[in-house]
């Protein structure tokens, strides 16, 4: 029993916990932002994870090509964008069934990632390396103790996350798009009748959404690695989801429970790397599960009922 | 009547057009790989519906998507988006695969049934707890289900690997009795019809039942339109999202319980697949009726079953992944087909 | 033809043609509406008056028609074109975003900024100007779902008047409002009036139009049938022209012969969603074969009080005696079956499920009874041969039994609810809001149906914010304020203005006192 | 021609499937036959791929244990079809099947590794614990242990498991948490998601090692894979291909080890000259007396509990 007091709280006294956090928190955040702008206008987003996908494949494309990661990032983003914009274009014009498009819109990322990856850079599976976005280095804050190791050279990626929060956030509810943007959320039809283009305000929401999880999906491979492995976000965009949904669909909220995940996940990583628990191997199954627990208990623990947009996943068609 | 007959045609109609405009978009993609696309989709029918094997083999990965679609469409029905249904899956065939190999003293008339009762509760069990965590601590079905899914895979992994793994360190599970496997109605080669296309047959029309003729079926469609109603009409709401959940689950677990008994006759590997995901798009693109879903997963496991042909024929396995893409997206956005269709009409008159 | 001079006109519609799927909405409809007065449009349900303001407003375009506005033709293709023309409409099912504030929903698609943002403050001031210059009070930041529907209609004529609005359209403004709203609402609207505005008012209720308008068209089916003169008309007369037959519009009936108790309530005590006690300590008493009327001012805590008794709403304390049995904890479904009827305030939350064939709606509560069910299976057949006969005798418009409830008219629905709730033959009837923005026709039948209830020993509690209602349907009339009752007396025994003062919060003691 | 069935893994998984698929390349290389790949979507695809591989090839190649099931259905159709399995072995007359000792190649990796730490602590991150996994695992543990005993050491190892092997960002993750808590030099055997663990000795800086899997993963980041535990698939489907073609197939089982450079640690191109030449040669020391069966490598965890290392001279 000491032991694991001990263990844990060796965990919480690391600071590499804490970036670890940041780190693992950093993709969850930019697609459940995503999330939050598209769901806002009333239009689920399932999609988040294939076009975090995309955006990471199109990262190291761009990369690769060129030699410069904002390039890459560049490349990435539009093809979240694309993605974004099919999506839009088929659950705002056609009234698509949004869950439908958004499963198709996974499965066309996995094909075309996979089958570009073999046209283009001859080998499936995974991309040579390619210079990535360089870390932001604060210099001799990186000595400062325990803070240093922190913060002292995060991906610039991470500070995007953030910065995309307080960006949601005063959009969503301090600008008059953002007001448009939650009364179309919530009924279409009254906003149309105050002449507001429900269709131009729901095509703003997806699109930024394609923006945000594309950035999530680039921060894994050109953020983290340097190169697109198949299949890289492995679930993150379901994560992402379910983050947006225990933030009740705000930007803060979002943040939070992705960073809940994250820190979980980072736990977990900390908690095995434990010498003095020397573990069997069955445990780490045990282990593995601590994150999704963790979120099952907060969701059926703390958070109250959370509440969509009243329109959201309703297709809005006027005769 | 008839107007539903006509909406069944165009709807039909509408899955067939996408399937087709895929089809070309994606032998567009072909030509421009310098691939020769009339061979591919040759080869696509050929691996599909060219051999007796082929046949068989689609009818297999047709049955246990059938059921998941049809657990995905009645969450759907409760008004309920029941994402988890891979790890019901996995939970219900791990408790068949479990029962399956106490059973082998049993005759088949009682272990059958018992695997399978087995695999509806354990699925039942799974999805429960997500419609109880909605419906008592108003925890969102979407989150919990997803973290369910992953907390099933962990608790596969270990089983298999510990106390429930089959002797030589694979990680599997023990093989089932046999009185427990399911017959096989004929095979070729290597490759068998199971009687589980049945269980699948037999799910179709029992939820076909349940949601039109039964009391069961009017609560939970009650409290998936208008829940507020559904309490004036005193059915609770509580109840039937559990219900609903559990009934869904244990189509899901049921699903599972096929592959055991009847594909690989006990638990290993990742053996639910795709297939719980893949149920929701079955069961929208079927709108959630079952003949739709029936002939929905149909659809699916054709394209599964023809790629593999395809493959062979030289087309990357991603271009196929791409061409499902596409079709779903087509089916999910017919209204982009119909207006076309209408345009048409129209000039047709014009 | 020559060139017609609609100058002196705010609104011309000429030969407006509209169809929907089946129907013919609008069959060469004509309206004119001079500059500066009140018209109303009065109809049958689904006589076309919607239909044909949408067609101002630019929700739906005509197949055939012109339109012009201050003698100009105009082109109205969607609302922006509607407002720049000046024109606004305060919609029959209100238009608002429920989770925006009320400045938000005004401000809506004309917002004030400053750079980047949004100017609150300034939308507030803004507000606060317009609501002084029409007395309009409304509190600006709350929240649109949590103020009562009188409150949210000052929200769409402040949001009408915001844009300018010259031409203003209501669509059954009064349907859910107070007499004493009611009368706040005609004060507005002729204070409008004196500031230059053309005011169209479609209603169902005759003295309304009386009252205000200066002139009337009247539709059914689809076409006019009629335009007079208020002046030169009386509500019989229009009630014909809208009917096309003799209607009553003062209700007969013949004393009551009330029997034993049957429902008491003591001290109940009860909260509305936001924790506040709605219903304080309130006491009643309901016989067999009476109608016990509850007067009141919405939102003193009726809908808390009816959703209490029928179990939908968790009691604080007090008790609920139905039959001599304690029910205060009883389900829904066991008060239902112990023969409590229920006809709700809201007809669309609680009375039905719009996406149910209205064969299936017909059966919700007792879906389960052994009439339509073995316990597994639905009686289909019974069901169906069950609701044949309902339609039949209440007479419901369209007769299509497969028909969803969505596309039944408010009327049409309320008829499905109440029929049902008749089927199943309670010894006790809870009533709230019965013909809320029905037509003299509906109405005239659904009060006649309560009285023979009553005349066939069902007791029933109606809620009713028609004061006219309560006077006409009551044998006793309690008068509810805040959450208590002000007094009990009988309509013979007192006057619209007695209750009206205890809707104040007058106790009856006391006005008597006084007087 | 030769038909090559992968198994859900699929090509790319810097695993098994691309060592066997390099395999199958070598010998179309050397004997000009024709070679063609059914990569399988799901585990439902096994039984059917390998029945259209055998209807048309002469030998089909089947790689990862998840195939056993399959291949030992569909072997017996084809009694003139030769299989070759990689990772499980079938008992069948048409079929030779390959397994190996990952834990002897791990065994030498995890030596040299306690024997490189500076700081006394060295890692290990899993993919999902399967057996080759655990096998890579334990052996590598045992080397730790030798080393300690040998040298009156006290390297710890941390192990941990990211539940995935083709989440190279997860695997990242893991390295570092395992770097923050003090070790120097981690070993990856998780397929992809290694390639994190690879990128985060990189970040860390000189100092850092990662250890590569299954192939010569040295040339992903030159300097900073210290070696890599190699399993050569690619030799075992070669020779297998080979034995068909000069007709010497002999159905059965084949355990690839040490001995027979079956497996093994990787030539350390660009490490080498880091490495103390007496570490070298006590690693040779080692690897011979693992060949001569004077040391046992565990292979599995209980295995390890009762390892004992025995003396040996250097
Ligand atoms: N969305 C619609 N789709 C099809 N038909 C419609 C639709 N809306 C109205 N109609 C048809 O147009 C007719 C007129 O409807 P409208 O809403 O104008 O009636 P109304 O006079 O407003 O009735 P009420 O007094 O109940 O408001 C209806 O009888 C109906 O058949
Ligand atoms: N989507 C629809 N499809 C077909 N008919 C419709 C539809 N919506 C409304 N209607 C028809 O329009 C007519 C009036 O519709 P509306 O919604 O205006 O009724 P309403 O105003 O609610 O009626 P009431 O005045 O009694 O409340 C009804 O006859 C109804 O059948
Ligand atoms: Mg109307
Ligand atoms: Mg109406």
């Amino acid at each position: 029993m000491n032991e694991w007091i001990q263990a844990i709280l060796n965990v919480f006294t690391n600071p590499t916990f804490y970036k670890s956090t940041l780190t693992q928190s950093t993709p969850l955040i930019l697609a459940a932002m995503g999330g939050v702008f598209s769901e806002t206008t009333g239009v689920t987003n399932i999609a988040l994870e294939g076009i975090m996908l995309m955006g990471a494949f199109g990262g190291v494309m761009g990369s690769y090509f060129t030699g410069n990661p904002w390039y890459g990032l560049a490349l990435g983003t539009f093809f979240g964008l694309a993605m974004a914009a099919l999506h839009a274009w088929a659950s705002i014009k056609y009234g698509a069934d949004q869950i439908i498009s958004g499963t198709a819109l996974i499965l066309l990322a996995q094909g075309i990632t996979g089958f570009a990856l073999v046209e283009l850079f001859g080998q499936p599976g995974s991309t040579d390396l390619v210079r990535s976005i360089p870390l932001v280095d604060l210099g001799s804050f990186k000595d400062v103790p325990f803070f240093g190791p922190i913060f002292g050279n995060l991906s610039p990626f991470v500070y995007m996350a953030f910065a995309s929060v307080i960006f949601g956030w005063i959009l969503i509810y301090k600008t008059k798009l953002g007001l448009r943007m939650r009364s179309v959320g919530n009924n279409p039809e009254a906003a149309d009748t105050l002449g507001i283009n429900v269709y131009n305000v729901r095509y703003f929401g997806v699109i930024m959404s394609g923006l945000f999880a594309a950035l999530g999906g680039a921060y894994l491979s050109i953020g983290e690695l340097g190169q697109f492995t198949t299949n890289m976000t492995n679930g993150r965009g379901f994560i992402a989801l379910a983050a947006m949904i225990i933030g009740n669909w705000n930007p803060v909220g979002a943040m939070s429970a992705s960073l809940l995940f994250g820190a979980a996940t980072a736990f977990n990583n900390q908690l095995q790397s434990q010498s003095i628990l020397n573990l069997s191997t069955n445990t780490q199954y045990i282990f593995g599960m601590i994150p999704y627990i963790i979120t099952l208990i907060v969701v059926a623990g703390f958070i109250g009922k959370s509440r969509a947009p009243s329109a959201d996943g309703i297709p809005y068609i006027k005769e | 009547m008839n107007v539903k007959k006509y909406l069944l045609n165009e709807k039909v109609i509408i899955s067939l057009l996408s399937v087709l405009i895929s089809l070309v978009i994606a032998a567009i993609v072909m030509i421009v790989i310098g691939k020769n696309p009339l061979v591919a989709y040759a080869a696509l029918f050929y691996g599909a519906f060219g051999t007796k094997e082929a046949i068989i083999d689609n009818l297999m990965k047709a049955s246990p998507l059938i059921l998941t679609g049809l657990a995905v469409g009645f969450g759907f029905r409760a008004g309920l988006f029941n994402i988890g249904a891979n790890g019901q899956v996995i939970i219900g065939a791990l408790l068949s695969a479990y029962v399956g190999t106490l059973v082998g003293s049993y005759p088949f008339f009682l272990s059958i049934p018992l695997v399978m009762i087995a695999g509806m509760l354990g699925g039942a069990a799974w999805a429960a707890i997500a419609g109880w965590l909605k419906a008592y601590r108003g925890a969102h079905e979407v989150i919990t289900t997803i973290m369910l899914n992953y907390v099933a895979t962990f608790i596969a992994n270990y089983v298999v690997n510990g106390p429930f793994q089959a002797p030589g360190g694979v990680p599997k599970s023990p093989s089932i009795a046999y009185s427990a496997q399911f017959p096989n109605i004929m095979s070729v080669g290597a490759t068998s019809l199971s009687t589980i296309i049945f269980v699948s047959l037999a799910a179709i029309v029992v939820i076909y039942v349940i949601i039109q003729r039964t009391t069961i079926g009017y609560e939970v469609k009650a409290v998936g339109f208008n829940p507020y109603a559904a309490e004036y009409g005193g059915i609770s709401i509580g109840k039937n999202v559990v219900l609903a959940m559990a009934i869904s689950g244990a189509l899901a677990g049921l699903a599972g319980t096929t592959q055991v008994v009847g594909v690989y006759g006990r638990y290993f590997g990742a053996l639910g697949g795709s297939m719980g995901f893949d149920g929701i798009t079955i069961a929208l693109i079927g709108q959630n009726d079952p003949i739709g879903i029936a002939l929905a997963a149909f659809l699916i496991s054709s394209i599964r079953t023809g790629s593999n042909q395809m493959q062979i024929a030289g087309v990357p396995k991603d271009l196929v992944v791409i061409i499902q893409g596409i079709i779903i997206f087509l089916v999910a956005a017919n209204r982009i087909i119909k207006t076309i269709r209408i345009r048409r009409r129209k000039e047709a008159e014009a | 033809m020559e060139k017609a001079d609609y100058s002196q006109y705010a609104v011309v519609m000429k030969g407006i043609t509209k169809r929907f799927p089946g129907v013919l909405a609008n069959d060469h409809v004509d309206l004119f509406v001079k500059k500066g007065e009140i018209h109303a449009i009065v109809g049958e349900n689904g006589a076309g008056k919607t239909t044909l303001m949408s067609q101002l407003y630019g929700l739906i375009r005509p197949d055939e028609g012109k339109i012009y506005i201050n003698g100009f033709e105009k082109q109205i293709r969607n609302p922006n074109d509607a407002i720049e023309a000046k024109i606004g409409m305060v919609h029959q099912h209100f238009m608002l975003v429920d989770r925006l504030s009320v400045v938000e929903n005004i401000v809506l698609g004309k917002e004030p900024v400053r750079g980047p943002f949004f100017d609150l403050n300034r939308s507030r001031k803004e507000i606060r100007e317009l609501s002084k210059k029409f007395g309009l009070l409304v509190d600006p930041d709350a929240i649109i779902e949590d103020l009562p529907v009188g409150m949210q209609q000052r929200v769409e004529i402040i949001k009408v008047l915001y844009r300018g609005a010259e031409i203003l359209i209501l669509d059954e403004p009064t349907a859910v409002l107070t007499p004493q709203e009611t009368n706040e609402l005609f004060e507005i609207l002729k204070n409008l009036q004196k500031q230059g505005r053309t005011i169209i008012l479609i209603t169902h209720k005759l003295n309304e139009v009386m009252a205000i308008t200066e002139s009337v068209t009247v539709m059914r089916l689809g076409k006019v049938t009629g335009v007079v003169r208020t002046s030169q008309t009386n509500p019989n007369q229009l009630a014909n022209m809208m009917v096309g037959r003799e209607v009553l519009l003062t209700v007969e009936k013949d004393k009551a012969h009330p029997g034993e108790e049957i429902l008491q309530v003591k001290n109940l005590v009860v909260k509305e969603n936001r924790g506040i006690e709605a219903v304080r300590g309130l006491s009643l008493s309901v016989r067999k074969g009476e109608i016990v009327g509850i007067a009141g001012v919405a939102g003193n805590g009726q809908t808390e009080l009816t959703e209490a008794i029928t179990g939908l709403r968790k009691v604080e304390s007090g008790k609920i005696i139905f039959k001599g049995e304690d029910i205060t904890n009883y389900s829904p479904k066991k008060r239902r079956e112990m023969g409590m009827g229920h006809i709700p305030e809201d007809r669309l939350k609680h009375g039905l499920i719009k996406l149910f064939p209205v064969y299936y709606n017909f059966i919700l509560g007792e879906h389960d009874d052994s009439k339509f069910s073995d316990g597994v299976f639905l009686k289909i057949e019974e069901i169906k041969k069950f609701s044949e006969e309902l339609v039949k005798r209440f007479d419901v418009r369209p007769p299509k039994i497969d028909l969803l409830g969505m596309n039944l008219s408010g009327g049409n629905q309320q008829k499905v609810i109440v029929a049902r709730e008749i089927a199943f033959n309670p010894v006790l009837m809870i009533v709230s809001q019965p013909t809320r923005g029905l037509d003299v026709g509906a109405i005239e039948f659904i009060h006649k149906t309560l009285i023979s209830m009553r005349d066939k020993g069902i007791g029933i509690l109606l809620v009713s914010m028609e004061l006219e209602e309560i006077f006409s349907l009551s044998d006793r009339i309690l008068t509810i304020y805040e959450g208590q009752i002000m007094g009990e007396t009988t309509p013979d025994k007192t006057t619209p203005e007695e209750v009206g003062l205890m809707m104040a919060g007058h106790k009856l003691e006391d006005i008597r006192q006084e007087a | 021609t030769v038909f090559f069935v992968t198994d859900t893994g699929g090509l790319g998984d810097k695993s098994f499937n691309d060592s066997a698929w390099a395999g199958v390349q070598m010998a179309v290389q050397k004997y000009g036959i024709t070679a063609n790949v059914i990569q399988s979507y799901e585990q439902a695809d096994y039984v059917p791929n390998l029945t259209a591989a055998a209807q048309v090839a002469d030998v089909v190649v089947a790689v990862g244990f998840m195939m056993q099931d399959a291949v030992a259905k569909v072997a017996p159709q084809f009694p003139n079809v030769k299989f070759i399995t990689i990772d499980f072995s079938v008992d069948a007359p048409n079929v030779e099947s390959f397994l190996f000792s990952e834990n002897q190649g791990a065994y030498l990796a995890g030596y040299l590794a306690a024997a490189m730490s500076k700081t006394g602590k060295v890692g290990f991150v899993g993919g999902i614990p399967i057996p080759p996994v655990e096998r890579y695992q334990y052996g590598y543990e045992a080397g730790i242990q030798t080393y300690n005993v040998l040298n009156g050491a006290n390297v710890q190892v941390l192990s941990g498991y990211v539940g995935s092997f083709d989440d190279p960002a997860a695997g990242k993750a893991m390295t570092n948490s395992q770097f923050s808590e003090g070790a120097d030099i981690v070993f990856a055997a998780a397929g992809l998601s290694g390639l994190g663990t690879i990128e985060a000795a990189k970040d860390a800086g000189p100092g850092h090692f990662a250890i590569g899997v299954d192939q010569d993963q040295d040339y992903l980041a030159p300097g900073y894979v210290l070696t890599s535990a190699m399993k050569r698939v690619d030799v075992a489907v070669f020779d297998g291909i080979k034995s068909v073609i000069d007709g010497t197939f002999k159905a059965g089982t084949v355990t690839l080890t040490l001995k027979d450079n079956g497996v093994g640690i990787s030539p350390m191109t660009y490490t080498k000259q880091l490495v103390p030449a007496s570490v070298m040669h006590q690693l040779d020391v080692l690897k011979q007396a693992v060949i001569s069966g004077q040391i046992v490598v565990p292979a599995t965890e209980k295995e390890l509990q009762s390892f004992q290392v025995p003396p040996i001279q250097f």
